[in-house]
């Protein structure tokens, strides 16, 4: 598998910086060479904040922002409305979707599939607080096929313990049987 | 001929080793910050480690080249540090289970101004040091240019009396009393007119730095920057004590006390009129200090429970 | 003629320390001095008070009475002012000049 | 026998520098928390809460009493650790001069950040170069695993014998400090082992209560001249050490880095970039694309900022036909990039040739695959003889 670009795109407290690192241990975990960093401004709630990963078989060199991502995340619907979101995607890109409506018109030519989930309605059925992230990695895993879903799981354990630990994990399986996929030709 | 006494007066009693300092040592004649510097080497003892930084200790506490003044070990460092590189030294020696006292011996300038913010974090976090600060009320060292410690109405080079000014305008920073407040476990007042008061505040700081940060506030004139006769800078610490504009107090694990009090405090013009630095000053404006001085000491009674 | 380059270290350490085993600094602070105490032993009670107060601590109590090392003392005076039976005096150095010269 | 720990965890740059410590086992740490270094300290904490970092954590009140703190617990005989950023690295001025002219061996992290204005939470190398004539050796960082291991080998450096002298560790804020990659955790045995050397060396001068010792006055006429001396000898001595620590790490842990510098497909090179930090990975990947498209480039990455790599950037430099330094802060008063003014002043050594500076990654900015790919474009031109822009600003 070639290199893979994920862009993340969430608020502030919404677990996107954790995210994109959790996702990162998660390859690692595979064998693959990671990176991951996320790009903010002063730390504030409800701020949006937009985090990169890469992972390869080959050690990943660059340190730049991604801008031709392979698939994008998108842990607060409201960012949907950013610009120039799909700008670079990537021939037949990914859309991992935090909402709970249901998504149809192709935003992007280059958009082959989204995979759409509301993250944050299991987040607060099994976590009991609006932290969508780790339901949205399990859906990452199932609509991309990436990674899999016990390496994420594992990775999980480099950032939490305990009852946390358990209660994301059902949050991940949750994202990864749940979601909802739809693809375009 | 006179009948000799037998008995060398009480301080003595409380000197456990020798004068670690050279005889000749580059302090003005008649300053009493060298005094001080003698006391608290022969109370402290040689194993007590100095630290100072530039001011008037400087050219007697740190060495020229390979050569020292006295027999301390010492550590010179940048104004900004002195609390700082104390906490240092404090912090590798517990670590490394080295007992010592650091004994920090700096001025007003450095204590109260520049340095303000290290002694201040340091207490907080209750460092094992003992900071001494000899208030001569201005940058003496520099050619006497006024300090936060400078009390209200002086002249200096730079709050010098014109047609415009009487000197300094706003009062000085009661710093032994923002020690305090840090909730330390001994902060105490001293002077060089009351010796054995003073080597007593000492021997007990040698004690309770064991308990964390001690802060000892000497008043200590100075005959070149407040145009004190050399001869006189001892009556002026004692005027200054027995007008209470600088009174010996102490405060021990929050229990605050006056350890030499007036029975019947002179009038502040009493020490003014020792000081040439004063010698402007009309009755209203000694009156502004008088009533400074009035209320500052009325804050310390309440603290020690005296009633007015 | 070319520029003369030294190129001997004269300390021993690798940064700046002094040493107080070494012989101390000392400066010869008796010769600042306009005036000198002077002890009259007919009023002298050898309190002490005097030895005490001596910001040079150049006064020492020898036997039953004190001398002063005018070899480090300044002059200031706070002996003279401070002894409580005004036994010292500072008397101007002019007056020992003729000593000197003996 | 080589040590290969399998303890490969993905984290932070911050917290690869936060391990580093760890492993060299400081007696004293004080720092004092800025963006964006602050995970390294709250992770440094995190490790003395828990037991694991055996040693005194002075929360201090400001940068300055940071590196005082440090600074004084090296004099009086410790390992110290401390670490900053942008106007931390500035506001701890004062005390910068005095741990290099006390000769205090203590290793130190600045994350990079621009210094002016107090939004400027962002990357960029202006702090370390408002530093660096402070006296202290100068190492940037690319990544991660760099950051951990540099640490290691400065503190080997730092305490030579020959050396004592600070060492300031630098690595792009964001781009690397919140950057989270595999990085393997050597054993603490092992990284005692690399240590171990240090136990051998005589006895540097420490404080001791009762010694009659002290220091501070950093000598005085004819006694200070000869501190400088033998500052500025420490200083040249330690590029030779650098390469050699760098060796045995990679004896020990099967990583080099090449000491001073590390020079990347430069042996054929007509055309050289030379770039320092995070930016150097992102170069190696469209070095070789270029390469690919027939253009002989290469790449020099500098390691050491101070002292500066003279001899072993000459060797490299000599004879090409053009280069270019990519240069994430500016000089003043000389409108180009501070490392390309330095780079300039190698001509008597490597010849007039056309030198291109590149001022990029201010800021936060990236610096991009594209832009990287316009400077080598841009120096080979230079190399063809035609007519070129000695200062770019990107983007």
């Amino acid at each position: 598998m070639p290199a893979k670009e994920i862009r993340f795109h969430g608020r502030g407290g919404q677990g996107a910086v954790l995210a994109a690192r959790m996702l990162a241990s998660a390859c690692a975990y595979e064998g693959k060479h990671v990176a991951s960093f996320p790009m903010y401004g002063f730390e504030r709630r409800g701020m949006p904040v937009v985090a990169f990963t890469r992972f390869d078989t080959e050690p990943v060199r660059e340190k730049t922002q991604i801008y031709t991502p392979d698939c994008l995340m998108v842990i607060d619907p409201t960012l949907l409305e950013i610009g120039n979101l799909y700008e670079g995607l990537k021939t037949d890109g990914v859309l991992i979707l935090n909402s709970p409506k249901p998504f149809k018109k192709r935003p992007s030519k280059n958009l082959g599939k989204a995979g759409v989930i509301n993250a944050t309605q299991v987040a607060l059925c099994e976590i009991g607080r609006d932290i969508p992230n780790t339901c949205l990695i399990g859906a990452l895993a199932a609509v991309t096929g990436w990674v899999k879903l016990e390496s994420i799981i594992k990775g999980f354990g480099d950032y939490l313990e305990g009852d946390m630990l358990e209660r994301n994990i059902r949050n991940a399986q949750r994202g990864y049987n749940e979601v909802e996929v739809i693809s375009w030709d | 001929m006179a009948v000799k006494l037998n008995k060398l007066p009480k301080v003595t009693e409380y000197y456990c080793d020798e004068d670690q300092f050279s005889p000749g040592n580059a302090c003005c004649p008649g300053c009493i910050m060298e005094l001080n510097l003698r006391l608290v080497s022969k109370i402290m003892g040689k194993d007590a480690i100095l630290l100072g930084t530039p001011g008037c200790s400087a050219p007697t506490i740190h060495g020229q080249n390979d050569r020292a003044w006295h027999k301390h070990s010492y550590y010179a460092c940048v104004m900004t540090g002195v609390a700082s590189s104390a906490t240092g030294i404090a912090r590798y020696y517990k670590k490394a289970g080295i007992d010592a006292t650091i004994v920090c011996h700096t001025g007003d300038g450095c204590a109260q101004d520049i340095g303000i913010q290290t002694i201040s974090g340091a207490a907080e976090r209750n460092e094992n040091v003992i900071y001494i600060c000899y208030d001569n009320e201005g940058y003496m060292n520099t050619g006497v240019q006024r300090s936060s410690a400078t009390p209200y109405g002086a002249a200096t080079s730079t709050t010098p009396v014109g047609s415009k000014s009487i000197g300094k305008t706003t009062n000085s920073k009661n710093m032994p009393m923002i020690m305090a407040m840090h909730d330390i476990p001994y902060v105490a007042t001293a002077t060089l007119s009351h010796l054995e008061d003073y080597a007593k505040k000492l021997t007990k700081a040698k004690e309770m730095v064991k308990q964390g940060f001690v802060y000892l506030h000497v008043f200590c004139p100075c005959t070149v920057g407040w145009k004190v006769r050399p001869d006189s800078s001892i009556a002026v610490c004692r005027a200054a004590v027995q007008s209470n504009y600088f009174p010996l107090w102490e405060v021990e694990n929050g229990e605050y006390r006056i350890t030499q009090p007036v029975a019947k405090p002179k009038p502040i013009n009493e020490m003014l009129k020792l000081i040439g630095k004063f010698n402007h000053l009309k009755d209203e404006e000694i009156s502004v200090l008088q009533q400074q001085s009035d209320k500052r000491f009325s804050i310390l009674k309440a603290l020690c429970g005296i009633s007015a | 003629m070319g520029l003369k380059t030294e190129n001997k270290y004269l300390f021993k350490y690798e940064a700046c320390w002094s040493d107080g085993n070494n012989a101390l600094l000392c400066l010869n602070t008796g010769d600042w001095r306009t005036s000198r105490p002077v002890i009259n032993d007919e009023l002298c009670n050898s309190c002490g008070i005097c030895m005490t107060f001596c910001p040079p601590q150049c006064i020492t109590k020898k036997d039953n009475s004190f001398v002063i090392n005018l070899g480090f003392c300044k002059g200031c005076g706070i002996c003279a002012k401070e002894c409580p039976r005004k036994a010292i005096n500072m008397t101007p150095e002019g007056d020992y000049t003729d000593d000197c010269k003996i | 026998m080589t040590a290969r720990s399998k303890n490969i965890k993905v984290i932070t740059g911050n917290t690869a520098a936060a391990y580093a410590v760890l492993l060299c086992r400081p007696d004293v740490v004080s720092a004092y928390p800025i963006t964006p270094q602050s995970e390294l300290v709250e992770q440094l904490a995190k490790f003395h809460a828990d037991g694991l970092l055996d040693c005194e954590y002075v929360a201090v009140e400001g940068e300055n009493s940071a590196q005082n703190v440090a600074c004084a617990a090296v004099m009086a005989g410790g390992r110290a650790f401390t670490a900053t950023s942008s106007y931390g690295l500035v506001y701890m001025y004062d005390t910068l001069l005095q741990t290099s002219g006390y000769r205090a061996p203590l290793v130190m992290v600045n994350v990079n950040r621009e210094p002016p204005g107090i939004h400027a939470v962002y990357s960029g190398q202006q702090d370390m170069i408002c530093t660096r004539d402070s006296g202290w050796i100068q190492v940037v960082v690319e990544n991660c695993q760099e950051i951990l291991d540099t640490i290691i080998m400065s503190y080997r450096l730092a305490e030579d014998y020959d050396i004592q002298l600070p060492v300031m560790v630098n690595y792009d804020g964001y781009y690397l400090s919140f950057l989270a990659e595999s990085v393997d955790i050597p054993e603490q045995k092992d990284v005692d082992r690399f240590l171990a050397p240090l136990k051998d060396q005589p006895p540097r001068m420490k404080l001791v209560a009762g010694a009659g010792t002290g220091c501070g006055s950093h000598g005085i006429g004819m006694g200070f001249v000869e501190y400088r001396k033998k500052h500025m000898a420490a200083m040249e001595r330690s590029k030779e050490l650098w390469d050699k620590i760098d060796a045995d790490f990679k004896k020990a842990f099967r990583r080099g880095y090449g000491g001073q510098i590390e020079s990347y497909k430069c042996d054929d090179a007509d055309i050289v970039l030379i770039a320092s930090g995070s930016a150097v990975g992102t170069a190696r990947a469209v070095i070789d694309a270029k390469r690919e498209q027939g253009i002989k480039v290469g790449l020099v990455k500098l390691r050491f900022f101070r002292p500066f790599p003279v001899e072993k950037l000459s060797m490299v430099l000599k004879g090409k036909k053009a280069i270019g330094v990519l240069d994430r802060s500016i000089c003043f008063g000389w409108n180009c990039g501070p490392v390309f003014q330095e780079i300039c002043a190698l001509s008597r050594h490597i010849g007039i040739m056309p030198m291109l500076s590149f001022i990029d990654g201010l800021a936060n900015m990236d610096i991009t695959k594209e832009h990287i790919a316009g400077m080598i474009d841009e120096i080979y031109k230079a190399s063809q003889n035609k007519p070129y822009q000695e200062l770019t600003w990107l983007p």
